[in-house]
C-alpha cells in the first residue's frame, strides 16, 4: 500500500527529484549547502600553502622579489582578466537558467568554458618559459633539474635569473616550489573545473536544466566562482609583491 | 525560501568593478611605496575583490544565514591556522638561547 | 518480554532487498555502505592488531631479539599508520554513523548517496595502496611522518604510504560533508535541533573536524611526497625549509584527528547511558553543546605536541593554556553521564558495560592529558610511555569501548539477530582488563623514562613490559571473542526483535533489519530525545505491528 | 638512591624536583577524580539497577547549578595546572648567565659533544656538580631530542637551527641520556650517559686530554680561511659588514624595524642566511654560506665570535678553552 503511495508522491513531482528527497526544494537547498561545504574544505586545502607562502616570503624576501619579477607579469594580468571575465559569463549563465533564457545559458556556459581553457593554454605557455629557464624545481622534471642561469651585473637577458640583495639560488628554488605548487594545484582545478562544466554545457543543450530545476548549473558556478577567488589572490602574491624593487 | 534573481545590471557592476580593481592593483605595484603598503594595498585590493565575487556572484548576499556561517567559519579556520602557527613565528626571537 | 512486540516485519528487509556481489558493490543504501565498510575497518583492524601484538611481542626482552631495529621501526609505524587511518577514524562515524544518522533523523538516506558509495571506494584505494606499500616494503617513519627524516633519509615507501593517506582523507572529508548536510536538510519534521539525539550532535561536530582539519593534512602529505621524490620542498633545512611547519601542519589536523576518533564515541555512550538507563541524559543542552566545543576548542591546541620541538615558548604557553580549556567541555560530558544515573533504572546488557568501561576509562584518559597539557611535565613526557599510554586510553579505552559498545547495542538493527549476552559481558570483561594491564604500566614507565619507539631498552624497563605484553595478551583474546560470535550470529543468532531494548528512538520505530527506505511513511517527530514513556505507548512508524 | 620513590625515577638536578612536585600535584588530582567518578558510578549502578521491565524512571532536566559547579572547579584546577607548569617551563628554558656552555651535535646515531675546552666526547657528557651547564644544541640530519630522565629536560635536537636547554647537578653519579625523538632505524642505540662528577674531578677530567683545539681557534681560523676578515674585519672590528666584536648578547637593530638579540642562532642564521636578519645600515651583500661549512664548523664559528667581547678582541688567551668568562671555568687550568 504504502510503497505505491511513495511512488506516486514522486511521480507527481519533477522527475530529476531523486527518491530520498521530500522535495525539489530540499534537494536544491542540499546540494548548495553541500558545495558550500565542499569549498570550505578546499579553503582549507589551499590555506596550507598560503600559510607556507607567508613564512618563507618573510624569512627570504630578497630572494621572493627576485623570483617574483621573473614571472610575466603581462600573461599573468591577461590571465586575471580572462578568469573574471569567465566568472562574470558563468553568473549569467546561472542567472540564464533562472530565468529560463535558455540560449543566453547555453551561450555564456559555452563562453566559460572557452574562457577556462584560454586561461589554461596561457599558463601552459608560462610553464613553458619557466621550462625553458630550467625554473622547475629540484628534480620534478627527469633529467632537467633546477639550474636557472644567474645573469650578471649588467646582465639584463630576461632569461636568467637576475638575483640582487644577496639572495641564493636555493631560496629561489623554494618560491619556485611555491608558486608551481599553488598555480599546478589551482590549474588542476581549472581542469576539474572545466571538466565539470563540458558535463553541465552537455547536459543544458540536451535541454535539462529549467527554472525549477537549476541547481546542477548554480551548484557548478559556485566551484566555478572560488577557483577564480583563488587566482585573485594568487595573482598578486605570486606575480606583484616585489614587483616595485625593481 | 524563494530565490532571489539578481539583476543583469548588477553582475555588470560587479564585473567593471573586478576589471577596474585588477588595473588598479598591476598599476600600484610599480609604485614604491614606503613601509609594507605595498603588500597591504595589493593584499586589499584581491579581498575587494574576492568579497565581491562571493557576496554578488556567488550570491552568499542574498543566501539563508546558514551559507553565510559557513563562509565565515571558513574564514574564522584559516584564521586560527595562520594566527596560532605565526604566534609561534613570530615569538621565537624574544628569549634568547 | 513477550507482551511487548511482536515483529512481523512486512516489509523486505534492506539485507534481503537485493542479493548478488553488484546489488553490493553498487548500493546506495547507506545501511549497505555502513555495512561494506563495517567489514573493511575490521579487516584493517586485524592487520592493526596484528603489529600490536608483533610490538608487545618484542619488547618482551630488552634486546631486540625477535625482529631487526629497522623492522621493529615498520612495525610500530605501520601500527600507528593502519589503526589510526584506517580504522580509528572511519570506526564509528563510517559504520554505526553511516547506519544510524539518516534513520535518527528520520530520513530515507544521507543526503547524498551516490558520494557515500564514492567515499567507501576512495577509502578502499587509499586502503589498498597503503597496503601496497606496506607489503612493498613497508614505511619507517613513524605514523607522524616528521620532516626531515621522511622526506629524505627514510629509506622506505614513504611516498606511496603518503598517497594512500592522501587518497584515504577524501573519504573522510566526503563523509563529514555528507553529514553535515543531512542533518542540516533532511531531518524529520518535528525533529528539531534539541530533539536530535545526542549520537547526531557528537557526529555533526566529528564532521565539522574532518571536513577543516583533513584538507590540512591532504595538502601536507602532498607537499611531502613531493618534497621526498623530487628533492624539492618547504620542510628539509637542507633545503631552507623549516621541519617545524610541517609539525604545525600535521598537527593541525592531527590534534583534532584526535577528536574526530573520540567525539563519535562520546555519540554512542549518550545513547547507551541514556538507553540502558531509560533516562534522559542529565543536561541535554550542555552535552550537545559541548561537543561543538570540543570540535572548535580541538583545532586551538595543536601546538601541545610541540612543547619540546623548538616552537617558541611563548606559543607553547598559548597552547598550554588552550589545551587546559578543551579539558572542560569533556569534564562536563563525564558528569553529565555520571548523574544521568541518577535514579536511574539501570539495566547491565554488554552495550551498557562497555559505556561504563568507557567512563571510567575516558576519565583516566582525558586527565592524564592533563600531564601533556602541563608545561613543564611535558617536557619530561613528551615522546615516553606516558604519551602512549595516554593516547591509549583514549582511542582505545575510549573510542574502540565505545564503538564495540555500539556495535552490540545496534547489532539486532543491523543485523535482525542477537549477540549472545553472556559471551558479551564475559568478553567486556576481559577486554577491561586486558587494557588496563597493558597501558597502566605504561603510565610508569612514560614517567621513569622510557621514551617511545625504542627497539631495545635498558633493562631496569623489563619488568614493567612484561606486565604490558601479558596485559596486551589478555586484551588480544577479549577482543577476538567478538569478532569470533557477531559473526556467528549473524547467521545462527536469536532473531531480534524491532526494539528489544525497549527504546523512544526512531531507529527502534522501524522494523529490524530496517527497509532499504527505513520507514513506511516519513516519521513526525512529537516526543523530545530520550523520552520514555511507558514501552506501550511508543508510537510504531514501521509497519510491523499489522 | 637516598630518596626513593617507587614509580619516580631518580632526581638529580635542581629543577627535578620541581618537575616531581608538579607531577604529585597532577597525579592526586587525577587519582582523586577518577576514584570520585568511578565510585560515584558505581555507587549509582548498583542502587539503581533495574527492578521490574516496566519500570520508567522520573525525567530530569538538569541543573544550571550543578553545571556551572562542574565547569568552574574543573576549570580553576586545569588554570592552577597551567599556570604552575608556564611558571616553570619558563624557568627550565631561560638560560642562565654563567654556565658552562658544551655543544652538542647530533647525527645518525651518535650524540658528539664538544667542550669549550675543545675536549670531544661521543655518546657521554660529563659535568660539574653544582655548576648550572648550558646545552647549546644541532643536527646534522634529522630532528633528534636530548633527553636525561633524571634530570627531567629533553629538547629537540633540530638540523639548520640550535636550540638549548640547561640544568645543574645536584648528585655525582651516572645517569642515562636517551634520544627522544625517533630518528631512523637505529634510533634506541641513539643513547649513551651523563656522568656527573665533583668539581674538582671534572677538571681534571676536562684538562686530561689537552691536544685539542678549542673551538674558539679553530673558529679564528676558519674566519681567515673563508675569507671573513675582508668584510668583518681580522678582528672582528667591522667594515663593509658589521662589528662583531662585543656583538654576542647584544640587542642588533635590524633593517627590517625589529631588534633581536646576537644570540648563538642568530649567528648561526647570520651565516646561513645573511639576508633573514640584516643589520640597519648595512647592503645585503654577504653571500650565504650554507652547504659550504659543516655544523661542527658553524660551531667554531660561532665559539669564535661569542670570544671576541670587548675592544680587544682577541679570543681569550689562545689557546686556551675558556672561550666564554665562567667563573668555574676561569678555574680550570690552563694550559
Amino acid at each position: 500500500m504504502t510503497e505505491s503511495s511513495v511512488a506516486i508522491d514522486h511521480a507527481t513531482s519533477h522527475p530529476a527529484l531523486q527518491h530520498h528527497f521530500e522535495n525539489m526544494e530540499q534537494q536544491r537547498e542540499a546540494g548548495t549547502i553541500g558545495m558550500w561545504v565542499f569549498l570550505v574544505t578546499e579553503i582549507m586545502f589551499f590555506g596550507g600553502m598560503f600559510l607556507a607562502y607567508t613564512l618563507y616570503r618573510s624569512y627570504y624576501p630578497a630572494a621572493f622579489a627576485a623570483a617574483s619579477n621573473h614571472l610575466d607579469i603581462t600573461l599573468g594580468a591577461i590571465n586575471t582578466a580572462v578568469l573574471i571575465v569567465s566568472s562574470f559569463t558563468m553568473a549569467l549563465a546561472v542567472y540564464g537558467t533562472q530565468v529560463g533564457r535558455t540560449r543566453m545559458q547555453n551561450i555564456c556556459l559555452f563562453l566559460t568554458l572557452v574562457l577556462g581553457l584560454t586561461f589554461l593554454g596561457i599558463k601552459a605557455v608560462e610553464y613553458r618559459s619557466k621550462y625553458e629557464d630550467r625554473l622547475i624545481p629540484g628534480r620534478l622534471i627527469p633529467g632537467r633539474e633546477f639550474g636557472p642561469q644567474v645573469a650578471e651585473a649588467n646582465d639584463t637577458d630576461p632569461h636568467k635569473l637576475h638575483l640582487r640583495d644577496g639572495a641564493s639560488v636555493r631560496q629561489v628554488e623554494m618560491f619556485y616550489w611555491i608558486y608551481f605548487a599553488m598555480t599546478g594545484m589551482h590549474a588542476l582545478h581549472m581542469v576539474i573545473g572545466a571538466g565539470l562544466l563540458t558535463v553541465i554545457l552537455i547536459l543544458s543543450l540536451r535541454g535539462r536544466f529549467s527554472p525549477e530545476y537549476h541547481s546542477p548549473v548554480e551548484i557548478s558556478g559556485l566551484y566555478w566562482h572560488f577557483v577564480d577567488i583563488v587566482w585573485i589572490f594568487l595573482f598578486p602574491l605570486l606575480y606583484l609583491l616585489g614587483r616595485h624593487v625593481h | 525560501m524563494s530565490e532571489h534573481i539578481v539583476p543583469v545590471k548588477v553582475y555588470l557592476t560587479i564585473f567593471l568593478a573586478l576589471m577596474v580593481g585588477t588595473v588598479v592593483t598591476v598599476w600600484a605595484a610599480f609604485f614604491d611605496f614606503p613601509w609594507r603598503l605595498n603588500t597591504i594595498i595589493a593584499l586589499t585590493i584581491a579581498s575587494v575583490k574576492a568579497t565581491l565575487v562571493v557576496l554578488y556572484f556567488m550570491h552568499v548576499r542574498y543566501s539563508a544565514r546558514l551559507v553565510w556561517v559557513i563562509v565565515a567559519s571558513a574564514l574564522f579556520w584559516m584564521g586560527i591556522l595562520f594566527a596560532l602557527t605565526l604566534s609561534d613565528y613570530f615569538t621565537r626571537e624574544w628569549l634568547p638561547l | 518480554m513477550e507482551e511487548f512486540f511482536i515483529p512481523k516485519p512486512t516489509r523486505v528487509d534492506y539485507l534481503k532487498a537485493e542479493y548478488g556481489l553488484k546489488s553490493w558493490l553498487l548500493t546506495r543504501d547507506h545501511k549497505r555502505i555502513a555495512l561494506l565498510y563495517l567489514y573493511s575497518i575490521t579487516f584493517f583492524f586485524l592487520i592493526g592488531s596484528v603489529y600490536a601484538m608483533l610490538i608487545r611481542l618484542e619488547l618482551l626482552t630488552p634486546q631486540g631479539d625477535l625482529m631487526q631495529s629497522t623492522t621493529y621501526n615498520k612495525t610500530f609505524t605501520q601500527h600507528g599508520i593502519i589503526m589510526v587511518f584506517f580504522f580509528l577514524i572511519p570506526s564509528i562515524p563510517a559504520t554505526l554513523g553511516n547506519f544510524l544518522v539518516p534513520m535518527m533523523i528520520g530520513a530515507k538516506d544521507l543526503a547524498f548517496p551516490r558520494i557515500n558509495l564514492l567515499s567507501w571506494y576512495i577509502y578502499l584505494v587509499g586502503g589498498l595502496v597503503t597496503i601496497y606499500a606496506l607489503l612493498a616494503g613497508g614505511v619507517d617513519t613513524g605514523w607522524t611522518f616528521y620532516a626531515p627524516f621522511s622526506t629524505t633519509f627514510s629509506n622506505s615507501y614513504v611516498v606511496a604510504t603518503g598517497l594512500g593517506i592522501f587518497i584515504n582523507g577524501f573519504s573522510s572529508i566526503l563523509t563529514g560533508l555528507n553529514f553535515i548536510v543531512t542533518i542540516h536538510t533532511m531531518r524529520a519534521p518535528g525533529m528539531t535541533w534539541f530533539r536530535l539525539p545526542l549520537f547526531i550532535w557528537a557526529h555533526y561536530a566529528t564532521s565539522l573536524i574532518m571536513i577543516l582539519g583533513t584538507p590540512v593534512i591532504a595538502i601536507t602529505i602532498l607537499l611531502l611526497a613531493f618534497e621526498r621524490f623530487a628533492g624539492i620542498g618547504i620542510f628539509d633545512p637542507a633545503v631552507g625549509g623549516d621541519p617545524v611547519l610541517f609539525q604545525h601542519l600535521f598537527w593541525f589536523y592531527s590534534h583534532p584527528a584526535v577528536y574526530i576518533m573520540v567525539l563519535p564515541g562520546m555519540g554512542v555512550i549518550s545513547e547507551l547511558i541514556a538507553n540502558f538507563s531509560r533516562k534522559n541524559i542529565f543536561g541535554y543542552g550542555f552535552v550537545a553543546f559541548s561537543s561543538l566545543a570540543i570540535a572548535v576548542f580541538g583545532f586551538l591546541v595543536w601546538g601541545h605536541h610541540l612543547f619540546v620541538a623548538g616552537q617558541s615558548i611563548y606559543a607553547g604557553m598559548i597552547f598550554s593554556f588552550l589545551s587546559f580549556a578543551v579539558a572542560i567541555p569533556s569534564a562536563i560530558k563525564v558528569f553529565n553521564w555520571t548523574a544521568t544515573l541518577y535514579k536511574a533504572s539501570i539495566s547491565y546488557e554488554t552495550p551498557m558495560l562497555y559505556a561504563l568501561g568507557f567512563i571510567g576509562l575516558f576519565t583516566i584518559g582525558g586527565m592524564t592529558g592533563l600531564f601533556l597539557a602541563a608545561l613543564a611535565t611535558d617536557v619530561h613526557l613528551s615522546d615516553t610511555y606516558f604519551v602512549v599510554a595516554h593516547f591509549h586510553y583514549i582511542m582505545v579505552g575510549g573510542t574502540l569501548l565505545a564503538y564495540l559498545g555500539g556495535l552490540h547495542y545496534w547489532w539486532p538493527k543491523i543485523s535482525g539477530r542477537m549477540y549472545p549476552e553472556g559471551w558479551g559481558r564475559f568478553s567486556a570483561l576481559v577486554v577491561f582488563v586486558g587494557f588496563n594491564l597493558t597501558f597502566l604500566p605504561q603510565f610508569v614507565m612514560g614517567y621513569m623514562g622510557m621514551p617511545r619507539r625504542y627497539h631495545m631498552y635498558p633493562p631496569e624497563f623489563q619488568v614493567l613490559h612484561v606486565l604490558s605484553t601479558a596485559g596486551a595478551s589478555i586484551l588480544g583474546v577479549g577482543l577476538l571473542i567478538p569478532v569470533i560470535y557477531l559473526m556467528w550470529s549473524m547467521r545462527y543468532g536469536r532473531i531480534a526483535e524491532a526494539n528489544p531494548w525497549h527504546l523512544p528512538g526512531l531507529e527502534w520505530r522501524t522494523q529490524s533489519p530496517p527497509p532499504t527506505e527505513n520507514f513506511d511513511v516519513t516519521p513526525v517527530v512529537t516526543w523530545e530525545a530520550y523520552e520514555f514513556a511507558p514501552p506501550e505507548e511508543t508510537e510504531v512508524v514501521g509497519t510491523f505491528r499489522e | 638512591m637516598q630518596t626513593w620513590v617507587p614509580f619516580v625515577p631518580e632526581s638529580a638536578s635542581t629543577l627535578s624536583w620541581k618537575v616531581d612536585a608538579l607531577y604529585f600535584f597532577l597525579s592526586g588530582v587525577t587519582i582523586f577524580f577518577t576514584l570520585l567518578i568511578s565510585g560515584v558510578l558505581i555507587f549509582f549502578v548498583l542502587k539503581y539497577r533495574r527492578r521490574s521491565l516496566h519500570e520508567v524512571p522520573r525525567p530530569v532536566a538538569g541543573s544550571h547549578k550543578l553545571e556551572t559547579l562542574w565547569s568552574v572547579i574543573p576549570f580553576l584546577i586545569a588554570m592552577t595546572m597551567f599556570a604552575w607548569g608556564a611558571q616553570l617551563y619558563f624557568e627550565q628554558f631561560r638560560s642562565p648567565q654563567n654556565a658552562v656552555e658544551v655543544y652538542v651535535v647530533g647525527k645518525q646515531w651518535m650524540w658528539k659533544i664538544q667542550h669549550t675546552t675543545g675536549q670531544r666526547e661521543i655518546n657521554q657528557l660529563h659535568v660539574p656538580v653544582g655548576r648550572k651547564v648550558k646545552l647549546i644544541m644541532t643536527s646534522e640530519d634529522v630532528i633528534h631530542d636530548f633527553f636525561i630522565p633524571a634530570f627531567r629536560i629533553k629538547t629537540d635536537v633540530l638540523p639548520g637551527r640550535y636550540t638549548s636547554q640547561w640544568f645543574e647537578a645536584t648528585k655525582p653519579g651516572t645517569y642515562h641520556l636517551f634520544c627522544a625523538e625517533y630518528c631512523g632505524m637505529n634510533h634506541s642505540g641513539m643513547i649513551g650517559s651523563v656522568i656527573v662528577m665533583e668539581p674538582r674531578d671534572f677538571d681534571n677530567w676536562l684538562s686530561g686530554n689537552t691536544n685539542q683545539q678549542s673551538p674558539a681557534v679553530a673558529g679564528q681560523q676558519l674566519f681567515q680561511t673563508l675569507g671573513c676578515v675582508s668584510c668583518h674585519g681580522a678582528a672582528g672590528e667591522g667594515g663593509r659588514g658589521p662589528a662583531l666584536a662585543g656583538l654576542f648578547g647584544s640587542r642588533v637593530s635590524l633593517a627590517s624595524g625589529q631588534t633581536v638579540t646576537a644570540d648563538e642562532g642568530y649567528l648561526r642564521e647570520s651565516i646561513v642566511n645573511p639576508q633573514g636578519k640584516l643589520v640597519t645600515g648595512f647592503g645585503p651583500i654577504m653571500p650565504t654560506f650554507q652547504g659550504q661549512v659543516t655544523e661542527d664548523q658553524l660551531v667554531q664559528l660561532v665559539a669564535f665570535i661569542k670570544s671576541l667581547q670587548g675592544q680587544s678582541s682577541q679570543p681569550a688567551g689562545a689557546g686556551t678553552g675558556a672561550a666564554v668568562p665562567s667563573p668555574s671555568m676561569q678555574a680550570a687550568p690552563i694550559k
